[in-house]
């Protein structure tokens, strides 16, 4: 049987592993269609034939629930991700978050868009919880997705910038300075679900695999934390 | 096939209100630069949209903005020298040439490719592109690309401008045939009456946009009051039959029983065609003139004498042969003492009928 | 090559070259026929006309390549009346050739007008003269003539279809071997950390691809002047 | 209007109009010039002169930005060079400009190009028998007979800046009032759940000022055709 | 000034190598449709990189092959008269006139706007853009445009082909003003020896690339052997003083003793002019005429015979006024028994001196 995943791109290295290992143990074949979690989710709105939804985000997957697009009871949340304040390799120390707006001074803090893309919602969210949000505010470059607000830092355009864990480890041009406690923010969780009518076997094979053991070894490679009991 | 024309149009430069009927045959329109020919001829050609009037060929009406009837120009069929050349650029010569045959009708008499190309001298360019050909050349393609289309009209603005004379003259001849044996009316552009005096049939002279003069050619030439670009222009028109040819290549020629002597025309002995005598070319003789080399001498008397402005004057002499223009100076005319009535020897050098002033 | 593609990014070289080469095709046509339009008509409602043309270049392409989900997908109303026709663009390659094709059309348009308006409408009058319909003056003078136009707006049509990305992500999603296109590939790389390499890659075989396309027109181009031009 | 638009999309707003105006004045010079090396100069490099100027079309936007980080950021060779100088592009509106301008490049070149090539070159050597030099054969012949086309590839540049985006957001990001346009700002309300209204209303904005400027141009390059053109 | 012309240029057509001199005054290329003439006049212009040749301008070198010397056109200083007339169609008529001004040097003698435009009648078009003019009206216009540019040099391409004799008269006396007065050398392409004889300084001929026959003007048209486009364009050329203007509007002219009755000439009395004496205007008589129409009557010997291929006949007589060509007839040579020697009277009517065959 075919599956076809609707995933969000940042699971890309991961899902890809994953797919490469469920292939080989299931005799399924996987198509993934990476794109934006916002676009993804729309197009499975309309009629897309997509199996399954793995979004970057909690938002878009309630809104599917919601309007019946996905099968209520596959929900539940893939894996989870810190966020981090990264500077680039070379003048990076570590720093307590409350100096940010003092250290950043005239330079900027690249994050992801903050009020659209998850990785700048939760970046924004934290900020605000700290209280530090009013005094970087206008310093805040944002980026159309968590990627290029690493670049920015990368490039050492931004000195500062907030982004996920898993992606500041794979970047060896920057270093975490501070990791925002968990609770400053909402959950940071990729949640999975079946889209509507899409129940077969073979799908439901493969969310089990994802639940597994040895897809959360891939998971894990590629800097994401575990989330709920099933890894704990 | 007749033409008829009525048109009112207005430019910011001109007001354009003429009318005048294109019976068979070549009707030139003679007029000084910017005094509307082309505009007449566009209108004809269904290029500009006259603000009034009506334009038919027979019973085919092309325009009539009272009836709110417009043919498009596809429909015409005319075959349109244009005064610029207008060949298609991405087009050979060949390629141009018989653009219009593919949209002729099936049945429509035309010449072969062939004998125009040779016609026109333009058998080495066939394989070329225009922007590759000399101006003269240009015109010569246009004419050939117009006349291959088969057209019902033919309407040809200034074609000889960029030519020498002796491609001028082979192109006349070729015009005429069409003229005669196709019987394609002819609407005729030209500054020259020289140039076309044989061809026309008709001849129509515009004068800041309206219509100055408009008659048959041989009545129109014969006037000596009807000179629309200057007394240089002057000449009358007479009716001939060819006798015979000679040996030393001139051919004989009777014109109401008088004899006349031209170099050799082509065509065959009792053929009529019509010579063309222009006033200047015509010297005026009291006494039957002897031992001069001109060879031909029409006697009659003087029927009117109009003066220019300048210094001549046109003398329009009765002979056997049909009216004979002759240009003489206003002193001529007095120390000849020439008045209506007299008889007078008009001189003709042979040669001064030009072979384009001879035509079938 | 294919030791330096991998199977999907090599399948994604290919669809970009059947989406571009598809998109390029079926939009000429029209574009033609709009770009005469636009050129030598005029109309009430022409510049209405003219601003839907030129849509899709200034609208965001993720509102373009909504726009196309709401009306071309399984659910829209155009697209909802083609699928009983079988013809489905939602999700298939056809729907990244029908993205780009919209996204390149008003370059074509554009270039092709601009080549309309530059031909010599005397000559046209000419071959109307000489008996050619409308239909055949465009045919045998006007195209012929626009040619070098026809030509430029093709190869710009062609060198945007193959880096269209936004509508056509939006539009048909990135599934690798129906609707995965260059640009959506590299966007995916560059989505995770580690992708840049494999991105640079196809960064080099598109911008490779699209440099022959574009040799290739001017080639095309010139000779087509050449019988045309100046001495 | 400030009801119906927040006071951050009225400024998103103004932005895109300010960005697009700068990045369609600022490229119309080097764009008139490559265009005219590429229709009238042949010469070897010419095919990459011309490849380079196609590349913001090719590649995906994000790369184009990327790559503008990558030489004109702060750290880039070029962008640390101008800054000696004062001239500043990284997360300013300029860099916006900049990005646009880029991306806009492509189509502004090819319209003036293929007017360029329309123009009759005999009446290029007339004026040159005259005594203009090149450069007033230029500017007082070709330049005023391509002026349909200059304003055409003028329209299509300033169009296409005001729909960039994916060039824009890398290379400066997207910071309210400063180089957040209005494709940023529409994106934006797109990427969350019930976004679409907002985001409806930024589009129509767009539309509105865009389709503006395209009656605007018509308008324009009528009247000059009008001068030049037929009868 | 005075050009000098060597060129060898090849084309798909045409193998062109031409060289010849042109001394100050006007030098008249003849030659048929396709010959080589507007590629010649490129070359002068910088329009065409010849192949292989040497073209200078006094000591100033246009162009050497050999020593890889090349002036750009702008530089040149040419008032190029094209075939076509090449207006630009986005400036107005005035704007169209006044474009080689602005480049000219400061000091350089130039007429004075008004003037011209009055000569071309072109003062009603000013402010029209081209594609609204007529044919005759661009071609006048792209003359003014060139020689307005206060040029060193003019090319003329045929400017006059779309005019009505009237309007060519009129600038022909304006061309030969720029001869004379500014001392301008003209490079003139023609197809007609009477448009352009009385213009010419120097003769070049052109036969299928190459140059067939060079010389001063006087000489060659005196030459019954030259007939570059057909015996009727022969004619030989007198040089006139005027003596007075009588009240009848003739003028009385004085050649080598002999008095000449022309149609008033503009010349005050005393000046030098050149009249062209068309060879098929002349008729030769054995016994002075008497009580004829024709005032000019030139009495000499006949010098020499030229058989032509038809049925005509070239004499040239040498009166105490210069030689005078006749084109006769072969049976009138004949039956007149002319021979070399023989003396004749050459019966010229005054009006065949046409005005645009007079010439200062
Ligand atoms: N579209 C137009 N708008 C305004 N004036 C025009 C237009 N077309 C022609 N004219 C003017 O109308 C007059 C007549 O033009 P037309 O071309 O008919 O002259 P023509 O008799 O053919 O002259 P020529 O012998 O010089 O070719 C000219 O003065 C010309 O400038
Ligand atoms: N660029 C070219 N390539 C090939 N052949 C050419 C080129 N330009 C001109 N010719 C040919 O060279 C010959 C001479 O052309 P040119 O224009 O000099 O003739 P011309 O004497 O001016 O004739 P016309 O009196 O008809 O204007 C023609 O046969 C023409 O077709
Ligand atoms: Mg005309
Ligand atoms: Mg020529």
């Amino acid at each position: 049987d075919r599956i076809t995943v609707f995933a969000a791109a940042s699971l890309k290295n991961a899902l890809e592993q994953v797919a490469s290992e469920f292939e080989r143990a299931s005799g399924h074949q996987l198509t993934l269609s990476l794109a934006g979690s916002s676009s993804l989710a729309r197009q499975i709105e309309l009629g897309a034939p997509a199996d399954v939804f793995l979004s970057a985000n909690v938002g878009w997957m309630d809104r599917l629930l919601h309007n019946g697009a996905l099968q209520e009871d596959s929900r539940f949340d893939l894996a989870g991700n810190k966020l981090v304040l990264v500077a680039p390799r070379a003048d990076a120390v570590q720093m307590d978050l409350t100096s940010l707006a003092a250290t950043l001074g005239e330079g900027r803090l690249a994050m992801a868009l903050v009020d659209a893309v998850p990785a700048g919602i939760y970046g924004k969210a934290a900020m605000e919880h700290l209280g530090l949000w009013k005094g970087v505010a206008p310093q805040v470059a944002q980026a159309d997705n968590v990627r290029a607000a690493l670049a920015l830092v990368a490039l050492g355009e931004a000195p500062f910038g907030i982004v996920y864990a898993s992606d500041a480890m794979a970047e060896p041009r920057v270093s975490v300075v501070a990791t925002f406690p968990t609770e400053t923010h909402p959950p940071i969780v990729y949640p999975a679900a079946i889209v509507a009518g899409r129940d077969r076997a073979a799908v439901r094979a493969f969310m089990s695999y994802l639940r597994g053991d040895q897809a959360w070894t891939a998971f894990a490679a590629q800097g994401f934390t575990p989330v709920g009991v099933a890894h704990e | 096939m007749s033409l008829s024309v009525s048109l009112q149009h207005q430019f910011a430069g001109l007001t354009l209100d003429v009318a005048f009927d294109a019976p068979p045959g070549v009707t030139v329109l003679f007029g000084k630069s910017g005094t509307g020919k082309t505009t007449i001829i566009n209108a004809v050609a269904g290029l500009l949209k006259p603000q009034g009037g009506r334009i038919s060929l027979d019973d085919r009406v092309l325009v009539d903005t009272a009836q709110g009837i417009w043919q498009p120009p596809h429909k015409r069929r005319i075959g349109y020298i244009f005064q610029e050349d207008r060949l298609f650029p991405h087009l050979t010569v060949q390629q141009n040439l018989t653009y219009g045959q593919r949209f002729a009708p099936k049945g429509a008499p035309r010449d072969a490719l062939d004998q125009v190309v040779d016609l026109l001298g333009i058998a080495p360019l066939l394989s070329r592109r225009p922007n590759l050909l000399s101006g003269g050349e240009k015109s010569r393609v246009a004419i050939g690309r117009a006349v291959l289309s088969a057209p019902d009209l033919i309407l040809a603005d200034e074609p000889l401008a960029a030519l020498d004379a002796a491609r001028k003259a082979e192109i006349m001849t070729y015009f005429e045939r069409l003229r005669d044996e196709m019987s394609t009316p002819i609407l005729y552009v030209s500054h020259s009456v020289a140039e076309v005096a044989r061809l026309a049939t008709t001849v129509v002279a515009i004068e800041n946009g309206s219509v100055a003069r408009c008659g048959p050619a041989a009545d129109t030439f014969a006037d000596p009051a009807f000179l629309p670009l200057g007394a240089r222009e002057a000449g009358a028109l007479l009716e001939a039959r060819v006798i015979t040819h000679h040996d030393d290549g001139l051919s004989e020629l009777e014109a109401g029983g008088v004899p006349l002597f031209l170099p050799h025309v082509p065509q065959a002995p009792g053929r009529s065609l019509r010579v063309r005598i222009a006033a200047q070319d015509v010297t005026l003789a009291l006494d039957a003139p002897t031992r001069i080399s001109a060879l031909n001498v029409l006697s009659g008397r003087i029927d009117t004498i109009h003066a220019g402005a300048g210094p001549g004057a046109i003398v329009s002499v009765l002979t056997p042969a049909g009216p004979v223009l002759a240009r003489v100076t206003a002193r001529s005319v007095k120390a000849l003492d020439l008045r209506p009535g007299l008889p007078v020897h008009a001189i003709v050098k042979t040669v001064s009928i030009a072979p384009e002033d001879v035509g079938g | 090559m294919s030791d330096w593609l991998g199977p999907q990014e090599w399948m994604a070289v290919q669809l970009s070259l059947r989406v571009a080469f598809w998109a390029t095709l079926v939009t000429l046509p029209p574009g033609l026929f709009i770009a005469h339009v636009l050129a030598r008509h005029d109309f009430p409602g022409k510049q209405i006309l003219n601003g839907i043309v030129h849509l899709p270049l200034i609208l965001p392409p993720v509102v373009t390549g909504y726009v196309l989900l709401l009306t071309f997908g399984t659910r829209g109303p155009v697209g909802g009346f083609l699928q009983e026709f079988g013809i489905v663009f939602a999700f298939r390659w056809t729907g990244a050739v029908l993205a780009a094709g919209i996204m390149a059309f008003p370059l074509m348009v554009r270039a092709i007008r601009l080549s309309i308006e530059a031909v010599d409408p005397r000559l046209e009058q000419a071959a109307s003269t000489l008996g050619a319909s409308r239909l055949w003056v465009f045919l045998t003078v006007t195209l012929p003539l626009i040619l070098p136009g026809v030509i430029a707006g093709a190869i710009l049509a062609f060198a945007k279809a193959m880096g269209e990305f936004g509508a056509t992500i939006t539009f048909v999603s990135n599934i690798p071997g129906q609707t995965q296109t260059l640009p959506s590939a590299i966007y995916a790389f560059l989505q995770v950390p580690g992708g840049e390499d494999a991105a640079l890659r196809l960064v080099a075989v598109s911008v490779v691809v699209a440099m022959g396309a574009l040799i290739l027109s001017e080639v095309l181009a010139r000779r087509v002047q050449k019988r045309v031009g100046g001495a």
